[in-house]
């Protein structure tokens, strides 16, 4: 147990919280304390608990035992809305928007600033949203809708919501995934300024940088139980892996060289109007090229388009010398190609399927005997998959949505990889993995590329990119600015392309 | 292929080879006698069949009634005939939905010894044993024509209302209808077209307004069903119309006396349908003491409603209809 | 890790304003389409028929497309929420002679039509509580409940009926009266419209129905009380339809068992082609009482153009079907106009 | 894993399953004229229309679409095919130009779905009222009945003496197909992931659209279909035959478990939701329940359907959480 850094109770705290998912035991006996002024950082593998404590914190679950109090006071919370009235602010991990609202509306939803007779005050909602992007330094506008905004934009609205409350504890899971350094760098400004303000802060992250940079203690999870609870300042980084994974990890970005063969995916001029303009590049066969760029800038978009999910306007895409039918994903894969994408939730999984249909989705026409699904074939493919990529599961017939965030990714990663691609896109691939497991993709990246595969590695992470990447391409406002081979690819580099300072 | 009307014919023949009638053989007492409306809870049936239920009361036999709940439901209707057998009643009085669509089934019914009846709604010849009509198709469809062109000064452009467009017994009605528009009495009355209400309510209201507007000169409208009758006259009465445009038709007594008492409309007609149902009742008795089969000529006793003689094609008659106008409206209620 | 790059420039950009202006009016277009396909419709029914926009015939529409325009309203609340309530019909039928047989037994006719909205109160609470306490498919329920409350009302109906002579005259002359053209119902319909569009728009309560339809399990988070806001909806839907049974009395006089049977689907016709989305969030009740007034139009301009009745359905439907496809197409081209447009900026418009 | 057991005992579509043998029994044994080889056969025949269209229906919701249009398909190629006898067409040459033209009919819905992207339940609202429409301008007020009386036997009949009708076996064949298709092909797995989450499916490279235009287009067949069976099996040809068909076909499916938010379902529990709504018509008819009370049973039912397995999953996740906390109580009781 801590010792209360300060003699006033904690703002929150759970004592001994236990939850239950049929057989799945998400948390046992958890304790944990959040002081005000204090950034508390909250550790574990994927599936380790924490968006379960999270939630329990949060009203939305409710616990099998143990209990909650606020100041001191022992509390019951029915639903989110008590935690939300008691001063608790929630950024989840799964960012939930009202997709047909406004951006400002999704913020102030429930808590509209209001004008004579309880009427709605539109403009001043708009513009108090407006001012919390300024604070964030995000260019979004307030009046458009939340529909189609990519994973990072959800996510900031969300922080934009949590921050809009003035919150007396505020939690974050993973609100970071998604996100570039400089957008990470001007929220932690933002979270840095409540907390010497006084708010408690709970945050959760799987990159270890961020936890050392902005929290003063740290609670580590496994398998549902507190392992460790300790400041940061007697941690090292390797000290809380072994907290957190109970082994020591292996090289972190673990880049077999490989020969580049033949050009397997060249893409020229390829232009949506709107959203990206001229974009050309090359992958060959053994090469990982890493795409980067600020949220926003229009990677995704640009896969999108080349695997054919987006129609594009101009331009052509080839794959290994046959070029790719526009707005048609099923040529694509047929020709090899495959997009891993970005948002598991929507774009990624069907998230009632179990584990093992998931997977098979994509394999249909590769698990068929006599014009019938083979179900042995199926599982069989399934499993082999899932227990390569060390998915956390019960059962393989269990739905997908009962995994914790970091297995659902990794089902994602499965599904895709399972097809035996030439060329692998994937974006964002390890969007909320752990850190052991995110070495383990790596690895399995690396042997795919040294396999003769060709892979464009979309990510916000830019050390993940310049530890795995042969080659950067950089993009900026739908733009392609920069090209850098791994000699001349650093943090300043890639920033200076991001940001439209090269050239 | 083959037309419609012969094999009609061919099983009126085969039809004809029943047992001779004994017009004087003992009346059956202890039947079960169905009625089968098109649509239980719609009122006309109600009288109609609650008239079917008094018959059989004094003729010692017993009553029952079952039916869809909706007019259209033809499947519906062939579920209770099909019911009905299944329970070995007597007799079925069925006012038929559709003409053929009931025939297979009946036929299996009437294979099971249950004597058909169909009463003002026929279907095909062979598939029941005689057929009560409301008075005759004729008389009723030329009486309307009588009657408006009486109310009009045998002048001007009229038109029909009717129910759905595959009613059968509404069509025959406007056949004869047009025929007796043929003749010289009529040459300035001109029918300028037939709209289809569909016994809804609304549709029929809404069909209304489309006449008017469609044929400003229209000076009368006939609506040969209950429900058209009683929606023209609702628009009718509350727009500009009222007065200016007659309207007759077979109406209830009960839902037109408001409007014959405010001047919307002058004089309709109907026959009782109480009356209706009670000969039903005898004549599903009837057939199943002998006393007939179905063929031309044959009579029978209907209590209070007097004697009757089946006519071509086991056709029964029940008379004229009445005609309601201000001065008598009041003395019927139903 | 913590890099700084230059921060993108904050706030809304100076284009954005204009941007959104024609944004939201692409959003009213979709309502706009559906009035130009109305007016047009009127247009060329007048060229033939001088009749047809006579005070008489402006009466006539009005008067048609009121109760539709009054129960299309109230499905818009409850479609907004991601649910359906197919029960009007039958609501509409019991209400409607309650009303009647309450009237008929001499009661007050301001009584009768609250009595109706209060019976429609009812129904809205069961079906409401069934779908929100149940947490069940809004579909299978109210589905159930329109056979039940359609059989309940013919059992307790049977063969009754509620004729216009039955009625107070005051009752009945107001439901075909008017100020000059406009009828009353048509002002009442429209009082009710424009106050339920000003709440949905102006109110939080308004905005959490939108909110729970665009996205359930978020309101839940966003802690909107979901299942208040559910069951409300389905009261104001089921109110709605009382009032709506209340004039059809005094409209049509005539009621019976079968009332408003097969009415859901008029309804739910109206709804959809007044552009609200059967997956919930978006959409106004002006589009839904739009649609129910080309609806009504379109059954009121083929008799008056001379169209045979036999022709009538198979035209009806195809209109239906140009309506909802040219509104989708003029949606689309406008879409990607605009697309082009804001090319510089990234905001794409994606409505669907 | 023993609570996992209890959930899927309790899944609704075997529950209907049970439902249907229960209600069978319990019929076989105390009422009266069920069992018997002819109710039977009515039984089933009269349920055929409904369960050969929820065959497609299923399928397209479990995809996330409906199809509203499919009474109006039934009716118009019953329509389409009362003409051409009319005019004289050899029956044999009649059915396929009949079903040809079901797939038109489905065709432009899915046409007006997948390349248009409207919403399927406006679109096929509207072509509901089209295609009857234009059944009623085809046909009128006609009522066809005279088709050749072998395909009529075939329609109505049953082989030899037993309860099995002649339409039976190839319905099983059907069923039999479409259950491969669903629940083992890819095709059916495709159905599934497009339901439950469209966006995913694309991106796992499954073709939406044309998957989609296979089931509009085999929705419109199989309704095609549906109304030649109608027109033959109740001998009668009319442009509102199967009228209100799609409402028990919804009412049927969404008994039997489907879940209309796409993704969920079984053919097995759709096609026990067609048969425990028909017997239980039937039997309730037999019971002389009359049938504004059935409409209340019925409704009843449907609402239990979802209330039901709602109700049983709660106390069975209560139980187990009770069960757990109290495992978990122990240990940590110190
Ligand atoms: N709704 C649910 N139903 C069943 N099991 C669940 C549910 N939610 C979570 N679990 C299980 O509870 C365990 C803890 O999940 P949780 O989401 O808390 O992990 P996490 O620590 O947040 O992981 P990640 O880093 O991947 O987000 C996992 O095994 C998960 O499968
Ligand atoms: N489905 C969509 N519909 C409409 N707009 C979209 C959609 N997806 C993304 N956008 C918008 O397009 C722009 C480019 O987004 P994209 O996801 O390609 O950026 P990115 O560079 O991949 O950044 P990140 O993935 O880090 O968010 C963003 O402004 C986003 O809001
Ligand atoms: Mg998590
Ligand atoms: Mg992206």
């Amino acid at each position: 147990m801590p010792e209360p850094p300060m003699p006033e109770p904690p703002v929150l705290a759970a004592q001994g919280l236990s939850k239950s998912f049929g057989a799945v035991r998400a948390l046992r006996n958890v304790s944990l304390e959040l002081y005000a002024g204090q950034a508390h950082a909250l550790a574990g593998e994927n599936g380790a608990g924490k968006s379960t404590l999270i939630k329990t914190l949060a009203g939305v679950h409710r616990p099998d035992a143990g209990s909650l109090s606020l100041r001191g006071e022992p509390v019951v919370l029915h639903g989110p809305a008590d935690a939300r009235d008691a001063g608790v602010a929630v950024i989840h991990q799964e960012p939930t928007l009202f997709p047909d609202l406004s951006v400002a509306e999704n913020i102030f939803m429930g808590r509209q600033p209001r004008r004579s007779l309880r009427r709605v005050d539109h403009r001043a909602m708009n513009a108090a949203a407006g001012a919390l992007f300024a604070r964030l330094a995000v260019g979004l506008d307030p009046e458009r809708p939340a529909r189609g905004l990519s994973i990072a934009d959800q996510q900031l609205v969300e922080t934009a919501k949590a921050l809009s409350f003035d919150a007396r504890v505020l939690i974050m899971d993973e609100p970071t995934a998604a996100l570039t350094g400089s957008e990470v760098a001007r929220l932690f400004g933002v979270v840095r300024a409540l907390r010497d303000q006084g708010c408690a802060i709970l945050f959760v992250s799987h990159r270890l940088e961020e936890i050392f940079g902005l929290c003063g203690h740290v609670t580590t999870l496994r398998d549902g139980e507190v392992v460790a609870s300790e400041p940061v300042a007697d941690l090292t980084e390797d000290t809380l892996v072994r907290r957190m994974v109970g082994r020591d990890l292996g090289e972190l970005y673990p880049r077999q060289p490989a020969e580049p063969g033949e050009v397997a995916l060249s893409v020229r001029r390829l232009t949506r109007e709107g959203v990206f303009t001229d974009v050309s590049f090359d992958v060959r066969g053994g090469e990982i090229v890493g795409l980067a760029g600020l949220v926003g800038a229009g990677r995704s978009e640009v896969a999108r388009a080349v695997f054919g999910v987006d129609k594009w306007d101009a331009g052509t895409a080839e794959v290994c010398g046959r070029p790719l039918t526009n707005g048609s994903p099923s040529a694509a894969m047929a020709a090899g190609l495959v997009l891993v994408p970005e948002d598991r939730r929507a774009q990624g999984l069907v998230m009632d399927m179990s584990i093992e249909r998931n997977i098979g989705l994509t394999g249909l026409r590769s698990t068929v005997r006599a014009g019938l699904v083979d179900r042995g074939a199926e599982r069989g493919r399934a499993l082999d998959w899932a227990v390569r990529l060390k998915v956390k599961y019960a059962r393989i017939a269990d739905a997908v949505g009962t995994l914790s965030g970091g297995n659902q990714q990794k089902v994602v990663l499965a599904k895709w990889l399972a097809t035996g691609p030439r060329v692998l896109i994937v974006d964002e691939p390890t969007r909320g993995i752990d850190i052991g497991t995110k070495a383990e993709v790596h690895r399995l990246l690396s042997g795919l590329a040294a396999d003769g595969v060709a892979v464009l590695m979309i990510s916000s992470d830019l050390p993940e990119i310049l530890g795995m990447a042969d080659r950067v391409l950089v993009m900026h406002e739908g733009r392609l600015t920069a090209e850098l081979p791994r000699a001349d690819a650093t943090e300043e580099s890639v920033l200076a392309a991001a940001t439209g300072r090269a050239r | 292929g083959t037309t419609k009307k012969s094999v009609a014919d061919d099983d009126a023949g085969a039809h004809a080879s029943h047992a001779k009638a004994d017009p004087h053989a003992p009346t059956k007492k202890g039947l079960t006698v169905a009625f089968l409306p098109k649509q239980v809870n719609n009122p006309y049936f109600t009288v109609a069949d609650k008239g079917g239920e008094q018959a059989l009361k004094q003729l010692g036999s017993s009553y029952k009634e079952v039916g869809p709940n909706s007019a259209t439901d033809t499947s519906g209707q062939v579920s209770y005939v099909n019911t009905l057998t299944q329970q070995q009643v007597d007799g079925i009085a069925v006012s038929a939905q559709d003409p053929g669509a009931l025939c297979t089934a009946l036929k299996q019914a009437m294979k099971n010894g249950i004597k058909v009846v169909t009463y003002d709604s026929d279907t095909n010849t062979g598939c029941r044993d005689v057929f009560v009509s409301q008075a005759g198709a004729e008389a009723l469809g030329r009486s309307q024509v009588q009657l408006l062109g009486r109310q009009l000064g045998y002048k001007g452009e009229i038109a029909i209302l009717s129910a759905a467009q595959t009613a059968t017994n509404q069509n025959t009605w406007i056949g004869f209808m047009k025929d007796e528009l043929k003749k010289p009495r009529y040459k300035d009355m001109k029918l300028v077209t037939t709209a289809y209400g569909n016994d809804d309510a609304q549709q029929s209201f809404q069909q209304t307004q489309g006449l008017l507007q469609e044929h400003p000169r229209l000076a009368g409208i006939i609506s040969p069903t209950t429900v058209g009758i009683k929606a023209a006259a609702q628009y009718l009465s509350g727009s500009k119309y009222k007065g200016k445009v007659r309207l007759t038709g077979l109406g209830t007594p009960d839902d037109m006396r408001r409007y014959v008492k405010n001047g919307t409309v002058d004089a309709f007609e109907l026959w009782d349908p109480a009356k209706l149902g009670a000969l039903a009742a005898h004549a599903s008795v009837a057939l199943s003491s002998g006393q007939i089969t179905g063929r031309r000529g044959e009579t029978f006793e209907a209590g209070s409603l007097g004697t009757f003689t089946l006519g071509d094609k086991g056709v029964i008659d029940l008379g004229a209809p009445t005609v309601f106008d201000r001065d008598n409206i009041d003395r019927y209620r139903f | 890790m913590t890099v700084t790059g230059r921060t993108p420039a904050p706030t809304v950009e100076p284009g954005t304003a204009a941007e959104t202006r024609l944004l939201d009016r692409v959003f009213r277009l979709r309502e706009l389409a559906i009035l130009a396909v109305l007016l047009v419709m009127v247009a060329v029914t007048q060229a033939d028929n001088p009749e047809f926009l006579s005070a008489q015939g402006v009466k006539d529409l009005l008067l048609n497309a009121t109760i539709l325009v009054l129960v299309a309203s109230g499905q818009a609340l409850v479609v907004i929420t991601r649910n359906v309530d197919l029960s009007v019909g039958s609501v509409l039928g019991l209400t409607a002679f309650a009303a009647g047989d309450f009237l008929q037994g001499g009661g007050n006719a301001l009584v009768a039509v609250l009595l109706a909205v209060a019976l429609g109160i009812g129904c809205g609470l069961l079906n409401g509580a069934l779908v929100s306490l149940g947490r069940v498919p809004a579909l299978v329920v109210t589905l159930g409940t329109l056979y039940i409350v359609r059989g309940a009302d013919s059992i307790w109906v049977g063969s009754r009926q509620i004729t216009a002579s039955d009625l107070p005259d005051a009752f009945t002359d107001f439901g075909s009266g008017g100020l000059s053209a406009v009828p009353y119902l048509a002002l009442i319909a429209l009082a009710v419209l424009v106050a339920t569009a000003y709440y949905l728009r102006n109110f939080g309560g308004g905005r959490e129905l939108y909110a729970l339809g665009s996205h359930p399990e978020a309101a839940r988070l966003a802690g909107i009380p979901v299942r208040r806001r559910v069951l409300a909806a389905y009261v104001a839907c089921g109110a709605l339809t009382g009032l709506a049974g209340a004039l059809y009395l005094a409209r049509f006089g005539n009621v019976d068992s079968s009332t408003g049977s097969g009415y859901e689907l008029t309804v739910v016709s109206a709804v959809v082609v007044g552009g609200v989305a059967f997956t919930g969030g978006s959409g106004s009740v002006y589009g839904a009482a739009l649609g129910a007034l080309l609806l009504t139009t379109v059954g009121s301009v083929l008799p008056a153009l001379g169209a045979s009745s036999v022709w009538v359905l198979a035209i009806n439907g195809v209109l239906l079907v140009l309506a909802i496809a040219v509104d989708r197409i003029v949606a689309l081209r406008v879409a990607r106009a605009l697309k082009k447009r804001s090319a510089p900026h990234r905001r794409d418009l994606r409505h669907d | 894993m023993t609570d996992s057991a209890l959930v899927r005992a309790v899944r609704w579509d075997t529950v209907v399953g049970a439902l249907l043998l229960v209600l069978l029994l319990l019929s076989f044994a105390f009422v009266d004229g069920f069992g018997n080889a002819l109710n039977l056969s009515f039984l089933i025949g009269s349920t055929l229309p409904v369960a050969l269209i929820a065959l497609p229906m299923t399928l397209l919701v479990v995809s996330g679409e409906i199809d509203l249009s499919v009474a109006s398909t039934a009716g118009l190629s019953g329509a389409v095919m009362g003409a051409l006898w009319n005019a004289g067409m050899a029956i044999e040459t009649i059915i396929p130009l009949c079903l040809l033209l079901g797939v038109v009919c489905g065709l432009v819905n899915g046409l007006l779905v997948t390349r248009l992207g409207l919403p399927s339940l406006a679109v096929t609202i509207g072509t509901m009222a089209a295609y009857r429409g234009i059944a009623q301008i085809v046909l009128g007020s006609d009522a066809v009945t005279d088709f050749p009386g072998r395909y009529l036997d075939f329609a109505a009949g049953r082989i030899g003496g037993s309860f099995v009708p002649y339409a039976l076996p190839p319905f099983l064949v059907l069923l039999a197909v479409a259950v491969l298709v669903l629940h083992a092909t890819p095709f059916g797995r495709s159905l599934f992931a497009i339901g439950a989450n469209e966006e995913a499916a694309r991106f796992a490279g499954i073709r939406v659209k044309r998957h989609k235009l296979w089931l509009f287009t085999a929705t419109g067949l199989l309704a095609s279909a549906t109304g030649i069976f109608w027109a033959l099996h109740y001998a009668s040809a009319r442009y509102d035959n199967a009228t209100g068909l799609e409402l028990s076909v919804v009412a049927a499916v969404l008994l039997g478990g489907i879940s209309f938010d796409g993704g969920r379902g079984t053919l097995g529990g759709a096609v026990a939701g067609v048969f425990l709504l028909g017997a239980l018509q039937n039997v309730m008819s037999l019971l002389n329940v009359s049938a504004q009370s059935q409409i209340v049973v019925t409704g009843i039912l449907l609402v239990a359907s979802v209330l039901g397995p709602r109700l049983a999953r709660r106390i069975a996740a209560a139980r187990t959480a009770r069960a757990v906390r109290a495992a978990t109580a122990l240990p940590h009781a110190s």
